[in-house]
């Protein structure tokens, strides 16, 4: 027995820990194929047969479930942004805009605000914080926000929007980090195909996504 | 099969103009002048130019008629033809290139026995001499049986001693053959030997008087003239 | 390190290589001996997928090989089945993805031929056809073994059209790349570097094979 | 439409073709004419760009072009500036990324020379170098229009690399292709169309041309 | 300056093993059975080819000795070469093909005038006849003022008039190179006529009763038997 499942890029480590832990508790097998949300939405539209989606963001799902692929959506997680630098002297700063404002500042990192759910939330803090505009020559656009992350860590950058999920890897201990309280969260929503193979191996797994124990996995990685 | 051919071609420096006919068993040596249109007559024969008005026929085939408009594809007028800058494939052999086109692939070997290049069979063009390539392309195109045989200066890399050789079995293969051949040379000897017929092609037309000219020291032009100087040719049979 | 990825990858670009040989030796051969109007815009086509992001094209693609699309309509009628997130769905999306590279050396190969060659060709009887294969294809090898290592690499490292159609299903359509790529998301840099390293000896055999299926050739 | 990522496409697309037909000879003719240890392997390594995802490419590329990696240090202390999300950035990234198109076609077109026209030159007092300048490359021009074709159209392309690389800064590294990736993200299928069809007529004009040059060569 | 040269060759069918010298001013005429040798020769003399033993040495010049293992690129030797199978480049037309290592471009005209192929300068190499292309790559050959003048069959695909003003014209040039020649032909009148000296290489080796054996109707062979049947040249000065 098996279920398939398309996952959002960012949701890959906490996922993957959860699916085998999942697995063995109840001999179901987890297959599945991460990518953007983007491109998993189209690859849905055009008859992918997964039995279940855990999209980046919430406006997928609800559009899925406009077109009747789906009976219904629930939220799994939600992701938070903060401000990575790999340059330690970065956090000195009282607040994360103050260090921002820095001359040291050349370059920052935020996911596409087009296309990715982290990127629009970086966006909104620092439109909050009325650096937007001041800011737009520094600003890099990563694809993802595990670009920006790699921005930041590589240096590429001075410091990065990332997703909270990026503190729990190694490459973080080098760097140092601001929580960004005024991002909005990212609500990632998931939902569970009407049509699917195995629906009731993903009902399963559904539930077991709001389990105690997934929800210490989701923690570690920083999704609440 | 009579091969008969009345052509004209714009050419750039003069009109190529002129009409032969050549029958079974019958050779006809084609001499003259360096560009005096002998490559591209062959080549109009073989259907790879198109004359700009005439015909061509070979015994009641129709090759090309520029009136009707029929041109029929090299491949279909079953010809063999030696070119005068022998054309061999560079990815094959001696012996596959000979075989290429071949009626029986037996009689290959025969034809390489008696063109002496039995020992270079597996060797590829490039690595054998200029005089060996030009046998070869004379293997290749008596190994397709053709309907007719066009050779562009076919010796013309060979020393004298095996020239005399393969002049003679191309004289005796004539009957054999059975199909009309025309022959381009520069060696007058070799036109006086082999020809039934020899039509010299002087800026694209015939001119009978060339070879008495260029033989005796009948002083026409300044070339001529020179040329006399040297010794002259005198032929005892 | 991901093996089943890794197979399965070997396989797309070995099957895709062979494919597209058979299929771009013609277009080659069309578009180098032949003029018809609207030869320019033909080409301009061929390559195409070239021009546009591995992401456009696996757009396009999924529209038109979705069980609602013209071609997985005809697929889903033959044979019942479905292309998309099948090894034959990223086999196609793949000859696709890779055509240029296979017609462009090929065509540049055609078009040196000497000509007399051809003409010596027709003189012994070959029609165009056999002239095509006897004479033009066994002189080009070394623009065909151009084509073969540009398609059979490229194909390696096809990832993003393959991403879309095939869904990364493994041992299915679950290419080393796209792990590679999961690798890169989950900010596991080692084990990106482990597998795009095995890279290099694949390329190197698969080299080495063409230089000397080359080489053997023009000995 | 975004005429502004047009514009910097065709810019970058230009000039990495214009770059890579220089850099690219010289290897091609290594390739083609010499025979040394390691040989292959070089190879190998200028062919593994294209057997590479282009995200792992545009990972290491950053890794090495950013403020402490050993590229962009050298460039720093030189000029002070940053390599990385600028157009000289992504140029070069664009390089190192179609590098094997480019070279692949020209090596084949160079080993197909006729070894008697190398004779000949230097016979005439050509060193090897004055050989391949006035000799090779003039008898090379289908087989370097070819290599122009792949790498300006595969310049075109580019994308996961450049949006690495560069950052999508809007009329500096910002290519129509990231356009399109962003209209498909965001479901914007009209205005991904309308982008992907404009490169219809752009690899048209191109091919145009080069077929022109290549033609104008050979009469 | 002097060339001379003792080289031997291992080839398949039999060993090369020859030595010569032609002076300055000198014509040597080699001749002899087509995959004599002949080319092979000429292509150690160019540096295109290396003996397996022995020594080129060209005035005070080492071209090649194998003992001391020197092996001077053909560049460096400055030698002027026609080759058998006339290698012009292709993409290049007649006028620039002769003056592509001219030391002086305004020679190449007169070069042009004298072998008299002035009307086809514009043309590219396969829009001309066999002769014309052969004549151009005598031009390029002089036009580099070479030290050393080797020609392969250079008037082979020439008609007799044509050739036998050239091989005048070539015959009053040789005091004007003041360099040595080695002549490439089948043509024994030609060769009677140029020579200085005559070189007849059969199989390799140097042999020198091969001439008198094929001019006379002396039976050597079966070959020779055949060649003795057809008009024998008798030779009138
Ligand atoms: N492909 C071509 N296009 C245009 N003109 C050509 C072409 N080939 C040859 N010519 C010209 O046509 C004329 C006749 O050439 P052709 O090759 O028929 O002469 P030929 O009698 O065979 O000379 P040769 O004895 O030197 O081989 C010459 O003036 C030559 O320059
Ligand atoms: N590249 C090569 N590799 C090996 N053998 C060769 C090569 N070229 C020629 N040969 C062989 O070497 C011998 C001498 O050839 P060469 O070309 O020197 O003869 P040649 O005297 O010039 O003949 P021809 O008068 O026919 O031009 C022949 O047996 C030939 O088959
Ligand atoms: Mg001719
Ligand atoms: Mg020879």
């Amino acid at each position: 027995e098996k279920i398939s499942v398309a996952v959002a890029a960012n949701f890959i480590s906490a996922f993957k820990e959860i699916a085998a832990d999942f697995e063995t508790k109840t001999g179901v097998k987890v297959e599945a194929t991460f990518s953007s949300t983007g491109n998993l939405y189209n690859q849905i539209k055009n008859g992918a047969p997964y039995d279940m989606f855990l999209s980046a963001d919430e406006q997928r799902p609800d559009r899925l479930q406009k077109e009747a692929w789906t009976e219904g959506t629930f939220i799994y997680a939600r992701g938070q942004a903060i401000l990575w630098s790999a340059n330690k002297d970065f956090c000195k700063a009282a607040t994360w805009q103050d260090a921002l404002k820095s001359n040291q500042i050349k370059k920052i990192a935020i996911a596409n605000p087009v296309t990715a759910p982290y990127g629009a939330a970086a966006k909104a803090a620092l439109q909050k914080a009325g650096l937007w505009d001041a800011l737009q020559s520094k600003v890099v656009n990563a694809q993802d926000i595990a670009q920006s992350f790699q921005y930041a860590t590589t240096s590429a950058v001075d410091a990065g929007f990332c997703a909270r999920s990026a503190t729990v890897s190694p490459q973080a201990a080098s760097g140092c980090f601001y929580n960004v309280p005024e991002a909005p969260d990212i609500v990632q929503a998931a939902c569970i195909a009407k049509n699917a193979k195995n629906k009731k191996g993903a009902e399963l797994f559904a539930a077991f996504l709001s389990s105690e124990h997934a929800v210490q996995i989701k923690a570690k990685y920083g999704y609440r | 099969m009579t091969i008969s051919a009345s052509i004209k071609r714009r050419l750039k420096y003069y009109d190529l103009d002129l009409s032969f006919t050549c029958a079974t068993n019958k050779m006809m040596v084609m001499i003259g002048p360096s560009g005096g249109g002998k490559t591209t007559i062959i080549r109009m024969l073989a259907g790879l130019e198109k004359p700009d008005e005439g015909q061509v026929i070979f015994g009641d085939e129709v090759w090309f008629d520029s009136e009707r408009r029929i041109n029929i594809t090299p491949q279909k007028r079953r010809l063999g033809y030696v070119f005068q800058d022998y054309n061999l494939f560079p990815h094959l052999n001696l012996l596959d290139n000979a075989a290429f086109a071949a009626v029986e692939k037996k009689e290959v070997d025969d034809l390489f026995e008696l063109l002496k290049i039995s020992h270079l069979k597996k060797r590829r063009p490039h690595m054998v001499s200029g005089g060996e390539r030009q046998r070869c392309a004379i293997c290749q195109a008596l190994a397709r049986h053709p309907r007719l045989l066009l050779l562009d200066e076919p010796f013309s890399a060979l020393d004298v001693v095996t020239r005399r050789g393969l002049r003679e079995e191309l004289k005796s293969l004539k009957g054999r053959l059975s199909c009309p051949i025309i022959y381009v040379t520069h060696d007058i000897h070799e036109a006086l030997f082999l020809a039934d017929e020899i039509l010299p092609v002087v800026d694209g037309k015939i001119d009978r008087g060339w070879m008495q000219r260029t033989i005796t020291r009948e002083p026409g032009e300044a070339v001529q003239a020179k040329g006399a100087r040297e010794p002259r040719l005198s032929l005892v049979y | 390190m991901d093996y089943l990825a890794l197979y399965v990858t070997l396989k797309l670009a070995f099957v895709t290589t062979v494919f597209l040989m058979v299929i771009a030796a013609p277009i080659a051969y069309l578009l180098a001996y032949y003029h018809f109007p609207g030869k320019s815009l033909l080409e301009a086509l061929v390559y195409l997928p070239m021009a546009l992001p591995p992401t456009v094209i696996g757009f396009y693609l999924i529209i038109v090989m979705s069980p609602k699309g013209f071609v997985g309509q005809v697929w889903g009628s033959l044979t019942g089945g479905s292309l998309l997130f099948t090894f034959l769905g990223i086999t196609i999306a793949s000859i696709i993805y890779s055509i240029p590279f296979a017609v462009q050396p090929m065509k540049a190969a055609f078009s040196k031929i000497d000509r007399r060659l051809l003409e010596n060709a027709y003189i012994l009887g070959l029609s165009k056809r056999a002239a095509f294969l006897r004479v033009i294809i066994p002189n080009s090898v070394a623009g065909i073994a151009a084509a073969a290592v540009l398609v059979f690499l490229h194909s390696i490292g096809a990832f993003g059209v393959l991403l879309m159609v095939g869904g990364s299903i493994p041992g299915e359509t679950k290419v080393a790349s796209i792990a590679i790529y999961e690798a890169v998301e989950t900010m596991n840099y080692s084990a990106a570097g482990m597998l795009a390293l095995s890279f290099i000896p694949i390329s190197y055999a698969f080299l080495l094979l063409i230089n000397k299926l080359n080489r053997d050739s023009l000995s």
